[in-house]
């Protein structure tokens, strides 16, 4: 019994780093409908950035961290909204999901080619230590990262449904052309959205790299997961993504336990399919509209 | 002047780019060496780069594209799968094909021109099996592998050994390549009673690993090979990384003054430690500049025939670091090293001797 | 010649609290045209919807021709000679006004076999712009239909329905939008399939001229149920329904 | 009151190379109601586009109450003064009723500080939608979406507006509740450039009327003198097939 | 009719149905034209050049396939790496542990990526639009798995080596010129049955699929089987190109089918036009021969070919097939409107 829940702990623990990691997938679904399948390059590249400052120009940590997160927002938050959103939105979904592809590949090869294509140690902004809860030892950094993928998702939640401006993105993204004629800002909205995706990827990444090293094919795997995580969860609700993280991190520790662990990747994705078979708008979903 | 064209298939992007990026370092740093003291009978090397994506039919091109365009021999790949997609290729043009892939499969398949940089897997094994049972004393183990041809390969021919010698495996974990968080395994093993862990995983992964026993608590002793024990290992694990322990085929740690010469040559270059993979690319340029100077001429077909059956020591050619000896099958025979991490340190324990010397 | 075409009894549509169709029992008989009309959400679309199978009733049954045929697919109902428009806007924006006709005909040609090994426009090119020559969008055969006008697409969808030669066409709302001058013609198109090939017709509509000056009987719905049927005349005299939808 | 507030000036575009509308001229009085009648395809709902910004015109002026606002965007036209509410179906189906109506107002910034009370007088207006208010948009039956849609448009200080056909998928009671609102709207001086195909309605409640074929202007005078115009009649309002009343 | 019918308007741009349904014959003339071109153009190219084009036609197959499910029908799948997958690994295993022939392990390979297509497209029924994604998406990663954990059967990591080539009418196809050859035929044999396909009026029901459903199941279309027909039909092809990928490369693991190869069958489509017959041609050059050509650039050519890839989604997001499809367009609208047919 103990066993199990330490089992349990520990898979929140990695959960929440799921969430922290699919938030970005629910909320470019949210507002542009399309998939970013440069997620994962997302989390993985802004620890690249603040080592690459540390490394080439020899800043302290702290100012690598603020110029890396300013960089990565101005150039993969509103550059990217700039330069390939915009051109291509108009075409529907699909070319834009394959355009970050093609993102995820420059990201990943460049981290390696113009920093390494090793992996390198993180520091991270919490303290070392460790607590005993209920059995398994927690690091303070897991309880930082389970406490800010909390307030991190809550606090999008609620700007996105209870604010103004929040309903403005969303409505900019169910039906853009109607959101122009009402005046809504919609150039703005957008950019809003990229840009607090990219925000939180710095976030999410910053916090994840101490523990899971920065390195260039971080995104492969971080991607993976959090995307299961947003399906789980439910594309189209933001606190989808931290039940999704949360269930999938629990599913992925239980399935290694318990299951042969060479499978142990089937079981979250076999958790997938059944939950779109049953529910197929996610656990936490919206259901689609009306359509007849 | 003439020169001679060295080409590279090896994999910088994909799933083996990091130890594919370590051999392209390692055949670089050779081959300017080389050419500083005045390449292989008087001609400078071209060394041209191919990557494979780590992708078999990809592999398959560049070695084919590597022929067509002339190389003298192939170097690489690393992976033994895209080892196995194009080593017929080499085979047919009778070319020498020197690669970093260690599985034992390899070299089984009767191909005379496919030679390997490091011991294969089969070899390796059997020394820290001997190591778990004499030193350790272990009975019960955990094996915690990588589920690629590496991990796979080196799980499959321990197993055998293990069991021959009366040690039972208590626990199997199979981990992914880039597997990002090691809690749950950590946790399975600590609740294993075993008495040593075999963590046979690459360097990222190992250093991952080593971090999460260490905050899970787990107390067993960890053995590994040379992955476990490397630098990069102990600079990502930190203070985890104290008390792993086992066996080092190459490593810039181990005393050898060439390895450690090379090791500082390189970190000096690349800005980073070599692991084994650095190691090897640099041999494995050495190995033909050796064979075609015994050769006298340059000579595609000969290089294989020269190579097969030969024992290449430092006094001949310094650039080989180590007394290496290539049976006829391709595969290699060395001194190699039992070590263990202590305070951020590789500590050499003890030098094992080559075993058909 | 009454001979029941469509009989539906006790029909209802639950979405969770909201009751959109409760109980609706009427009758359609062979060579009717047949009005429904009622307010804004009275139920009229869910209530085809349930009949043609695009939303699955919580009661109640649907007959076609004496055969029970509740919960049957839509394809199903449309191979049975059913056609439908729809409310919104249904049809294919990317392909052409003549590759949109020849779809709405082509299921009903042959075999899925013989189709695939048969012509590439399954044979109905000619029907096609025939159709759209009577809709008038005739000059329009080969633009995408996602490009034309509304009153264009309405008139597309209606036409649409008429390219299998079926024997009983529900129609939601053919007049909005559309131009009189072509709504004339439209009704003037019911009428003649009406009387010269049998079919049988039931129309949802808002615009009171054309469904009094084409419906054989009315049927007005409110609050998801039937207030009252009866011929055009009646209905427009009934305090009741002036009250309800009509206004004074 | 006989001032233009709306004039267009040999108005040329279209949809990519297609030109539908072959210089369109026409001017609106200040504080009328002005009726578009015309076949389907005419252009009717293009010239609404080209006003309102959603395609740039190739040649041609408009000019509202004096100021060219030809290629404006429709943030800027809104903060002029003008609203646009479209045909079809126009809805944000997953955000609740009353976001919906509430969105209507994000253009007017904090100029306008009622915007509750104003949400509370349009859900007076069409009593379903109260009934609905926390409903996702999408659930609302044609009719219902088409109110809300109206309501929305009107929720600011317009001095023009401009409404495509919002008689579509409403019942006789709501159209009769809708051209109601509009006629006080217009009393109250705002001015209206309505296209519909429910050409007899509207042109009772109207001032002006124009007649709009093959994106030219081919008519325009007073709604009752086009109304009885015999040409108009054959040409645009059903004829001798319309219905004669029993 | 009565005096107000409009004037004619000029043709349109008719976009992915009128133009695909227009221009059949260009489609025939290129195809035929093109297998005439490869049969010959490896002449004296080389053993990798030879190597290559045969790789771009075998990737091609896939692409064709994943380009009806997708282009076409508009269902979104995430799993044609691994009908790939299944196709070679069925041909090298049945191959070189059965020694069944070739020809055999081809159509089995076909057959048994059309039956798992139809077991997968069911979910498709239930789902709409992304959540098939997600599926396949489970599939793919699934499929990938059971190749490598079941070695017994599947070699594992290690793979399964010395595929054996095909012969043809008793000449063997062991050297690169003749295999290329054979799979130019076959390719061409693959291809105008496609084109056939689509032009008939399954094809059309797959694009009302992708269009409307719901507008195509009141007009009788039976979503339900052309779903499954073009998710199955899709898959077959990836089958296909799977049991030729495995004599190409002579040697197959799990590497080449995983997840990532799924994606970048999608990008290929995307990027070569979807929806067109012929994109998928141009698709898969640009990702299979493209990356070779960018090899001069040295060490940076997958950040290169990003870029390009990139680039050319923003310049052209209907793809390569749809920029010229544009341009035609226009040019035919210039000159409509020349001609004087608009008063
Ligand atoms: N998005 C578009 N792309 C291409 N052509 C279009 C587009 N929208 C409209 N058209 C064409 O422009 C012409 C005029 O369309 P418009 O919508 O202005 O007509 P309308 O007068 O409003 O008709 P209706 O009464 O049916 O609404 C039509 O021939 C139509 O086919
Ligand atoms: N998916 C749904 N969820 C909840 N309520 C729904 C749904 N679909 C329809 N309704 C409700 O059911 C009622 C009937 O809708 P329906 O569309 O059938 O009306 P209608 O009679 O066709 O109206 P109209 O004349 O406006 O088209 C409406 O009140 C509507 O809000
Ligand atoms: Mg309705
Ligand atoms: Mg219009």
């Amino acid at each position: 019994m103990a066993e199990l829940v330490a089992y349990i702990v520990a898979g929140l623990a990695t959960g929440a780093i799921y969430a922290l990691a699919a938030i970005g997938f629910t909320l470019v679904w949210q507002t542009s409908q399309t998939i970013n399948f440069a997620q994962g390059e997302y989390v993985m590249l802004p620890a690249i950035l603040i080592l690459a400052g540390v490394a080439f120009l020899g800043l302290p940590i702290w100012a690598a961290a603020v110029l890396g997160a300013a960089l990565f927002v101005v150039v993969f938050g509103l550059g990217f909204k700039l330069a390939v959103v915009d051109p291509m939105i108009r075409h529907g979904v699909l070319p834009l999901a394959i355009a970050t592809m093609a993102l995820a590949i420059i990201m990943k090869e460049s981290a390696k080619d113009f920093f390494s294509s090793e992996a390198q140690t993180f520091p991270s902004p919490f303290p070392a230590g460790a607590v005993d809860v209920l059995g398994v030892s927690l690091s303070l950094q897991h309880i930082a990262i389970i406490a800010v993928a909390f307030v991190a998702i809550g606090a999008l939640q609620w700007f996105v449904t209870a604010t103004r401006t929040g309903r403005q993105m969303q409505a900019t993204a169910q039906n853009p052309g109607v959101a122009l004629i009402l005046g809504i800002p919609v150039a703005r909205m957008v950019m809003l959205t990229f840009a607090i995706n990219a925000g939180l990827a710095v976030l999410a990444s910053v916090l994840i790299s101490p523990i899971y090293l920065a390195k260039f094919s971080n995104g492969d795997v971080i991607g993976l997961f959090a995307f299961i995580a947003a399906i789980v969860g439910g594309f189209n609700q933001v606190r989808g993504a931290l039940a999704g993280g949360l269930i999938v991190g629990v599913v992925d520790s239980l399935a290694a336990a318990y299951i042969s662990s060479s499978y142990r990747l089937a079981v979250p994705l076999v958790l997938l399919v059944v939950i779109i078979l049953v529910k197929p708008e996610g656990l936490f979903g919206r259901r689609e509209e009306r359509r007849v | 002047q003439e020169r001679v064209k060295l080409i590279n298939v090896v994999e910088l992007s994909g799933a083996g780019a990091t130890a594919g990026t370590q051999w392209r370092n390692g055949i670089d740093l050779a081959v300017a060496d080389i050419n500083a003291r005045g390449g292989i009978l008087g001609r400078q090397i071209d060394i041209v780069h191919y990557d494979t994506q780590t992708n078999p039919g990809n592999t398959r091109a560049a070695v084919q594209r590597a022929i067509d365009e002339g190389t003298y021999a192939v170097l690489g790949p690393v992976f033994s799968g895209p080892i196995g997609a194009s080593m017929q290729i080499a085979q047919r043009a009778e070319i020498a094909q020197i690669v970093g892939g260690e599985a034992a499969g390899l070299t089984r398949q009767g191909n005379p021109f496919l030679f390997r940089t490091s011991l294969s897997q089969a070899a390796a094994m059997p020394k820290l099996a001997t190591y778990l049972k004499d030193t350790v004393k272990a009975n019960r183990i955990a094996i915690v592998w990588v589920n690629n041809d590496f991990g796979k390969g080196g799980r499959d021919a321990m197993l055998p050994e293990l069991q021959r010698r009366g040690i039972q495996v208590a626990l199997d974990v199979s981990t992914e390549q880039g597997q990002a968080d090691f809690t749950a395994d950590a946790i399975r093993i600590r609740n294993a009673n075993v008495d040593a862990v075999f963590v046979y995983l690459n360097e990222d992964e190992s250093a991952r690993f080593l971090l999460a026993a260490r905050q899970q608590n787990v107390n067993k002793p960890m053995i590994g090979e040379t992955t476990l024990l490397g630098a990069r290992v102990i600079q990502l694990a930190g203070e985890a990384a104290n008390g792993a322990r086992g066996h080092v085929g190459l490593s810039i740690d181990a005393p050898v003054p060439a390895f450690q010469d090379f090791g500082r040559r390189y970190q000096a270059r690349f800005n980073i430690a070599s692991d084994h993979n650095g190691l090897k690319g640099y041999m494995a340029v050495h190995m033909i500049k050796w064979a075609t100077e015994r050769m006298g001429r340059f000579d595609r077909k000969g290089v294989a025939d020269t190579l097969r059956g030969a024992t290449i020591t430092p006094q001949m050619e310094p650039g080989i670091l180590i007394t290496t000896k290539i049976e006829a099958n391709g595969d290699l025979d060395r001194e190699s090293f039992l070590a263990e991490v202590e305070n951020g340190q590789q500590v050499i324990k003890a030098t094992l001797p080559m075993i058909n010397p | 010649m009454t001979r029941p075409v469509l009989e539906v009894s006790g029909l209802a549509k639950h979405f969770g609290g909201v009751v959109a169709v409760d109980g609706v029992s009427f009758t359609v008989n062979e060579g009717e045209i047949l009005g429904i009309i009622g307010p804004n959400g009275c139920g009229k679309s869910t209530l085809f919807n349930c009949i043609l199978g695009q939303l699955t009733p919580s009661a109640g049954t649907v007959r076609l021709d004496g055969t029970d045929v509740t919960g049957a697919t839509p394809e199903a109902m449309n191979r049975r000679g059913v056609s439908r428009t729809f409310q919104l806007l249904q049809v294919f924006p990317e392909l052409s006004v003549r590759e949109n006709l020849i779809l709405a005909g082509q299921e009903h040609r042959g075999s899925m076999v013989s189709r695939l090994f048969g012509p590439g426009d399954a044979g109905l090119t000619n029907e096609a712009d025939r159709m759209a020559e009577v809709f008038r969008l005739g000059h329009l055969t080969r633009a995408k239909a996602g490009g034309l006008s509304y009153g264009q697409q309405k008139l597309l969808d209606a036409a649409m329905a008429f390219m299998a030669g079926p024997r009983l066409v529900l129609l939601d709302e053919p007049a909005g939008g559309v131009n009189l001058t072509m709504l004339a013609d439209l009704k003037e198109r019911l009428r003649v399939m009406n009387a010269e090939h049998g079919a049988t017709f039931v129309v949802i509509e808002h615009n009171m001229d054309f469904v009094m000056s084409l419906c054989t009987r009315v049927i007005v719905m409110v609050e998801g149920k039937v207030l009252m049927s009866g011929t055009p005349a009646e209905v427009r005299a009934d305090p009741a329904v002036l009250d309800a939808y009509l206004g004074h | 009151m006989s001032d233009t507030i709306l004039d267009l000036d040999g108005v040329v575009g279209g949809y990519g190379r297609i030109t539908i509308l072959n210089g369109c001229s026409f001017q609106v009085r200040r504080g009328t109601l002005t009726t578009i009648i015309g076949p389907n395809g005419a252009g009717k709902s293009t010239v609404f586009k080209a006003i309102f910004g959603l395609i740039r015109p190739t040649a041609g002026r408009i000019r509202f109450a004096g100021t060219d606002i030809t290629g404006w965007t429709p943030r800027r036209l809104i903060e002029a003064g003008i609203v646009y509410v479209p045909q079809g179906r126009n809805i944000f189906p997953e955000l609740s009723v009353r976001h919906n109506l509430e969105l209507g107002a994000v253009a007017a910034g904090p100029a306008i500080t009622d915007v509750p009370a104003r949400i509370e007088r349009a859900l007076d207006r069409f009593p379903i939608l109260r009934q609905k208010a926390d409903q996702q948009a999408s659930t609302l039956s044609g009719g219902q979406q088409k109110q809300l849609e109206i309501m929305r448009g009107l929720l600011l200080d317009p001095k023009l507006i401009l409404i495509d056909e919002p008689s579509i998928g409403l019942s006789p009671l709501m159209v009769q509740e809708t051209f109601a609102i509009l006629t006080d709207l217009r009393d109250k001086g705002v001015t209206i450039l309505m296209v519909e195909q429910n050409a007899r309605s509207a042109l009772h409640i109207s001032d002006e009327a124009l007649v709009l074929e093959l994106g030219r202007t081919r008519m325009q005078g007073p709604a009752a003198e086009i109304l009885a115009d015999p040409r108009v009649g054959q040409l645009f309002l059903g004829g001798g097939l319309a219905y004669d009343a029993a | 009719m009565s005096e107000t019918a409009a004037p004619p308007v000029p043709a349109k741009a008719s976009g992915l149905g009128g133009g695909l349904l227009g221009r059949l014959d260009g489609v025939l003339l290129t195809l035929l034209a093109g297998a005439a071109v490869l049969w010959f153009l490896p002449v004296g190219m080389g053993r990798y050049g030879t190597y290559v084009l045969t790789l771009w036609l075998v990737t091609a197959i896939a692409v064709m396939g994943l380009n009806l499910t997708l282009g076409i029908a508009g269902l979104k799948s995430l799993a044609q790496g691994a009908f790939m997958g299944i196709g070679a690994y069925i041909t090298a295993i049945l191959g070189t542990k059965l020694g069944i022939d070739w020809y055999t392990c081809f159509a089995l390979s076909g057959l048994a990526c059309f039956a798992l297509g139809l077991l997968l497209g069911f979910p498709a029924l239930r789902v709409k639009a992304h959540y098939l994604a997600f599926v396949t998406l489970a599939f793919s990663t699934l499929v990938w798995l059971v190749l490598r954990n079941e070695q017994w059967l599947t070699g594992g990591t290690f793979g399964i080596s010395n595929i054996a080539r095909p012969t043809l009418f008793g000449l063997r196809t062991d050297g690169a010129l003749a295999f290329h050859r054979f799979v130019v035929v076959v390719t061409l044999i693959l291809a105008l049955a496609l084109w056939w396909l689509v032009r008939s009026p399954w094809g059309r029901a797959f694009l009302a699929l992708r269009e409307n459903p719901i507008r195509a199941a009141s007009l009788g279309i039976d979503i339900r089987a052309y779903t499954l027909l073009a998710f199955a039909i899709g898959s077959a092809y990836g089958g296909f190109a799977g049991a030729l990928y495995a004599p190409l490369v002579e040697f197959i693991d799990p590497t080449p089918f995983a997840l990532s190869a799924s994606f970048m069958l999608l990008l290929m489509v995307v990027a070569g036009g979807s929806g067109y017959q012929l994109g998928p041609f141009l698709g898969a050059l640009l990702a299979v021969a493209l990356p070779e050509w960018l090899r001069f650039t040295g060490g940076l050519y997958l950040i290169v070919f990003g870029i390009v890839v990139l680039l050319l989604l923003i310049v052209c997001p209907t793809g390569i097939l749809g920029l010229l499809d544009r341009g035609w367009a226009s040019l035919k609208a210039r000159f409509v409107t020349a001609d004087g047919s608009r008063p």
